[in-house]
């Protein structure tokens, strides 16, 4: 399988398995670790008698992970066929305003400067949004047009909460 | 004499007053915002009160819930903390009025500390040396300009009610001092309701250094030595260290000296600190007063040997202080590392969310004044400090290997946090030679950024957790092995040496 | 010079020696049974290899297996922390011939330490005090007979190479003599394989009181104070003080000045402990040395402030010392609780099992030294210790307060402690005055009882607390709601408020 | 429902409940408390302004458990019908030796002292076991017959395990 890591892209294999003892192969490399998993999202490596200390924090779909380690965090991406086609796709996008703008993290809405309809230029400023005493703006990359408000000022919503639907002059 | 005290505030702080009072045998009784429900110091008090919704300006800030509360539990004195209400002298005459004891200044202190152009008056009357500059309101451009050209260049122009950093600019020459002094006034008046501003001599290569004080309500102040507190963000501090690197015996005598005038020209009652600056000539001047308890007041405790807060609540209650300035040594260095949830590698954003693993350090030298506990969801609504961890050594060599050692083993997960900020700032070496001043985080700004990842063992490593979580869940979820029960799922479960670290 | 150290234990003595190491920039080198894979000695340290099966004597006490590992890793010195390996002069003497520095004195200091009658000629030769007896080997009943009446009854009958209580007989009359002495005897054949014993002056209202020495190999011993050690179950230390109540400042300095000198007679290198008797009337007397670091050392550093792993390792290292007697000062108070997994109430019986539930103290004064974590199995195989709570403080009173509150915060559920136990221990009036002496726990056996619970709110909160998760899971689990989404089911889980509180 | 806690039997009934707050008598008093359960066991009551922070351990039944609260263990039982039946039937055996002896805690078996077919008398040790370097015998307390031994010395056992049963002299 292919995992991508930061700019790294690693063929990883599985050769072998027993018990806690595994045999994996990256980038023709192979390893020969022992591994333990904990139900907080530590990871227990010993790999040729160094010991390693790691947390996960898995992403919602299954296929991200943030792994901290030693004074790293590695970024890393299990490119399954149906990951990979999702890729290409965003990859095309990647640059494009998406249509919808979402909040990123749990905050309260302080203000909303837009209503539907409202046609919006690059740079516009859409939300003011606050959390934990610190306030930033949201804006848009590119023109487009106010579909749909979905939160209003003194609103607190969730991270990945839509807050306004976009439609992009396409 | 006090048996029961409300404590007006949440997080680390409120914990760390009800554990004095829980050794002083005193009752402690929590107030809680609706999404403080969870936190630690309702867990931890006696008794508990909800006072309203999340924003502070309807529970924490309230001063009508407050004291209706502390009736309601029949409490002998109100904590305030620190931020919130702490500084708030209409806080203290309420209480007053309702024969409950304020931990803290009486209000006519608060007022007279926290209007900068009567603080510097008073200390000037007090011989306590100040910024070279005018305690005189400013009434034109023209007179600022004058002022400027006679304590000369440069210079800070700065509101009499701002405080963070806010509605204050620096002027190097004359002819930016007429625009300066309007953009000051214009947001002093947006955000303080108050449009005063004077004029200070810009301190050069400036130190924060400040004296912890104690005065009872006999008259008597002592100080308990400085803290070094010069690395700072946007004027928020970051880490902090007690005794500074950059004081000499003589000057911290003297410095000790001025912040006993200091306390005593006010008659100030409690635990107060006396902030000066400190500029690269070993001049010192007089900032400003806190009269509260700080958020780096642990430094002072490891290194002098006090409870700071035990102390409060004994002045509060009438005692006399029982230590005299001659017993006050400093002993060791202690150092302090703000532990926030906020992302230093997106422009410090804050980030709430749920801690998932959270280990703490421990062992010798270790002290961690913290209010979250794995499993914790941080609110937005507050402040990103999540706790402080203080380290003691006996040399400051040491306390900062020990500093290291902690950072290391303080694993923080399911949010981002600046442990790993801090740990970079310890190892500047302009940190570790103890040779900074405010300008430090500005001037190290690429030391402190991350350094790149270099491909090395430890990258497969994180390679390999990651991809047996990805198969253990992938074979979990596999279509056949619903109705298995043996095979590929308890195979994988194998992974899972024993009951405590099952996963799965 | 020292760059990498194998810590050749397990438990929060290991996580003890490797925090040291890291604050020195030195690597660690777990070594690990079958039993602690998931321990955390072996999730602390830079290297880890597994050296056997669970018995310690296949896996902590194997000197090949251990060696082996320290040759494959390269280390340059062994720290046998304390029990298993750490007073084996076998150990001491093979690390020495691999070119391994063994931390700890050299072999023959473990050899003449080892054996009590040994030990007592060389105290004797260097003027410490002993307890009045022989130091001859006894030969037959009627010699014994003959010594008892010189020294006069009561009298304690010892096996030389015993320890920990056994081997022992304590005997009031003659008559008794020849019975005890025969006993004694043969239990240490059995016990010990060597059934030499001696006889010695039983002490009245004893009170066991050490002083940690740290010699260096140029010659150089300082002491660092003492340590209170009376209260013991069964000759085992459970709650430790320092300074002692008892001590008075002339005999404190008198028998410090004796602990040097015994140190001193041995040629002692590294730290080590001298633990002498004091009777009621404040006589001391030599009882027997410990050549390694103790359980309790941690309530010395607290109140000397010096890490006493760095030391042993500078010392290893071939550093002089750099701490002379007149800077060593006792500050403050420190108490020590030892915390076991085990049933004070059903004979103290171990209790390994899985930690479900762990909350730790923290805040001003409180250090803890523990291996444990949330979800950690204790194995069976090993010590019911589980970790150490120390509190500091400037006086003895505020220490017990402090101990109070953090054994209030101590929270360890899914197996059964000690905690409630040493929380009733130092609630004792005499514990608390200060005056106790070795009979301590036999002597307050009554209020060390857990008292009869009272019909109260908290017994009413307990049924609810139970009777709310009772339904939660019965409503989860009623076959009606398998196929139904929202209702019932999701109206308990409404219990949880947040993400990382929810139950469920 | 009944409940026992200690000696003391309580009739206990659930009035009300609304998110997290509870209305419940017991024995004839009203309580009316905000609850909140974790994930780990820990119990957090506010019961008109008082704060308790409790620990549940849950036996494996689900009808049984430990609560510390404060500095008392109160051991708690649901008395369902089911339950109360099984108490009944228990309660007349309680003096009786069982037919199974079962390891008290994870131990290791030092010595057996018996084999099947052996006649026991009230007292006789049938085993040594050792758990954290503390040695205790299990013997029987009334006679009966060694019907099989299902453990070996120097095995290790899990807590509840059978480790030899009985043909009691019925």
């Amino acid at each position: 399988m292919e995992i991508q890591i930061g700019n790294r892209l690693a063929e990883v294999t599985l050769l072998s398995k027993e018990g806690n003892n595994v045999s994996i192969e990256i980038d023709g490399k192979i390893y020969h670790v022992d591994i333990c998993m904990f139900a907080n999202g530590q990871v227990s490596i010993l790999n040729n008698g160094l010991s390693y200390d790691a947390t996960l924090i898995k992403g919602d779909t299954g296929k991200h992970y943030r792994v901290a380690l030693n004074y790293s965090n590695y970024e890393i991406d299990m490119l399954d066929s149906q990951a990979k086609y999702m890729r290409m796709r965003k990859k095309n996008d990647s640059e494009k305003q998406a249509d919808k703008i979402k909040a990123p993290m749990p905050c309260k809405i302080v203000k909303v400067y837009v209503e539907p309809g409202q046609q919006l230029q690059p740079g516009d400023i859409v939300l003011t949004i606050e959390a934990m005493k610190m306030q930033s703006n949201i804006s848009v990359s590119e023109a487009c047009t106010v579909a749909e408000v979905r939160c209003a000022e003194n609103d607190s919503v969730m991270a990945e909460q839509v807050l306004v639907s976009l439609n992009l002059n396409a | 004499m006090i048996r029961k005290i409300l404590i007006a505030n949440r997080g680390e702080i409120a914990i760390r007053v009800m554990r004095a009072c829980y050794e002083m045998g005193i009752r402690s009784v929590a107030v809680f915002s609706e999404a403080d429900r969870t936190s630690r110091h309702v867990l931890y008090a006696n008794e508990a009160e909800c006072i309203g919704p999340a924003p502070s300006s309807e529970s924490y800030l309230s001063i009508d819930k407050i004291l209706e509360v502390a009736k309601k539990h029949k409490v002998d004195a109100i904590h305030p903390g620190y931020g919130f209400l702490s500084e708030n002298a209409e806080f203290a005459r309420r209480c007053e009025e309702e024969g409950i004891i304020f931990i803290g200044p009486n209000p006519q202190t608060m007022i007279d500390m926290g209007d900068k152009i009567q603080a510097r008056r008073h200390m000037i009357a007090a011989g306590v040396p100040v910024v070279p500059g005018t305690q005189d309101q400013l009434n034109s451009p023209e007179e600022a300009v004058g002022v400027c050209k006679a304590i000369g260049f440069p210079v800070m122009i700065k509101a009499s009610m701002g405080g963070g950093g806010k509605g204050m600019r620096l002027v190097h020459r004359v002819e930016d001092v007429v625009e300066a002094y309007n953009a000051c006034k214009s947001e002093a008046m947006s955000g303080f309701g108050d449009d005063t501003v004077y004029i200070e001599k810009f301190v050069e290569g400036p130190h924060h250094i400040e004296f912890q004080i104690l005065g009872d309500k006999h008259g008597n102040v002592v100080h308990l030595g400085d803290r070094e507190c010069s690395v700072q963000r946007r004027h928020q501090k970051v880490v902090e260290e007690s005794p500074s690197p950059f004081l000499d015996p003589e000057l911290r005598q003297k410095m000790g000296a001025a912040a006993v005038a200091a306390a005593k020209a006010v008659g100030y009652v409690g635990a107060g600190t006396i902030e000066f600056l400190v500029d690269k000539y070993k001049n010192f001047y007089f900032l400003e007063m806190n009269t509260r308890l700080q958020v780096e007041h642990p430094v002072t405790e490891e290194v002098v040997g006090l409870d700071l807060v035990k102390q409060q609540i004994l002045i509060a209650d009438g005692h006399e202080l029982t230590i005299k300035q001659e017993d006050v040594h400093q002993r060791g260095h202690a150092i302090e590392c703000r532990i926030c949830a906020e992302d230093t590698e997106n422009n410090f954003r804050p980030a709430p969310g749920v801690i998932s693993r959270l280990v703490e350090p421990h062992g010798p030298g270790i002290r961690i004044d913290s209010a979250v506990y794995e499993g914790y969801e941080i609110p937005m609504y507050y402040d990103p400090m999540i706790g402080k961890l203080i380290v003691w050594a006996t040399r400051r060599q040491y306390a900062i290997e020990r500093m290291r050692r902690a950072l290391y083993e303080y694993k923080v997960a399911g949010l981002v946090t600046n442990i790993r900020y801090l740990r970079r700032i310890i190892d500047v070496p302009q940190f570790k030679e103890g040779n900074y001043d405010t300008s430090f985080i500005e001037v190290n700004q690429d030391r402190l950024r991350p350094r790149p990842g270099f491909k090395n063992d430890s990258e497969d490593m994180a390679i390999i957790a990651a991809y047996i979580d990805y198969l253990m869940n992938y074979e979990e979820n596999k279509p056949d092995n619903i109705n298995e029960n043996s095979s590929a799922l308890n195979r994988w479960r194998a992974f899972g040496l024993q009951k405590g670290v099952l996963r799965v």
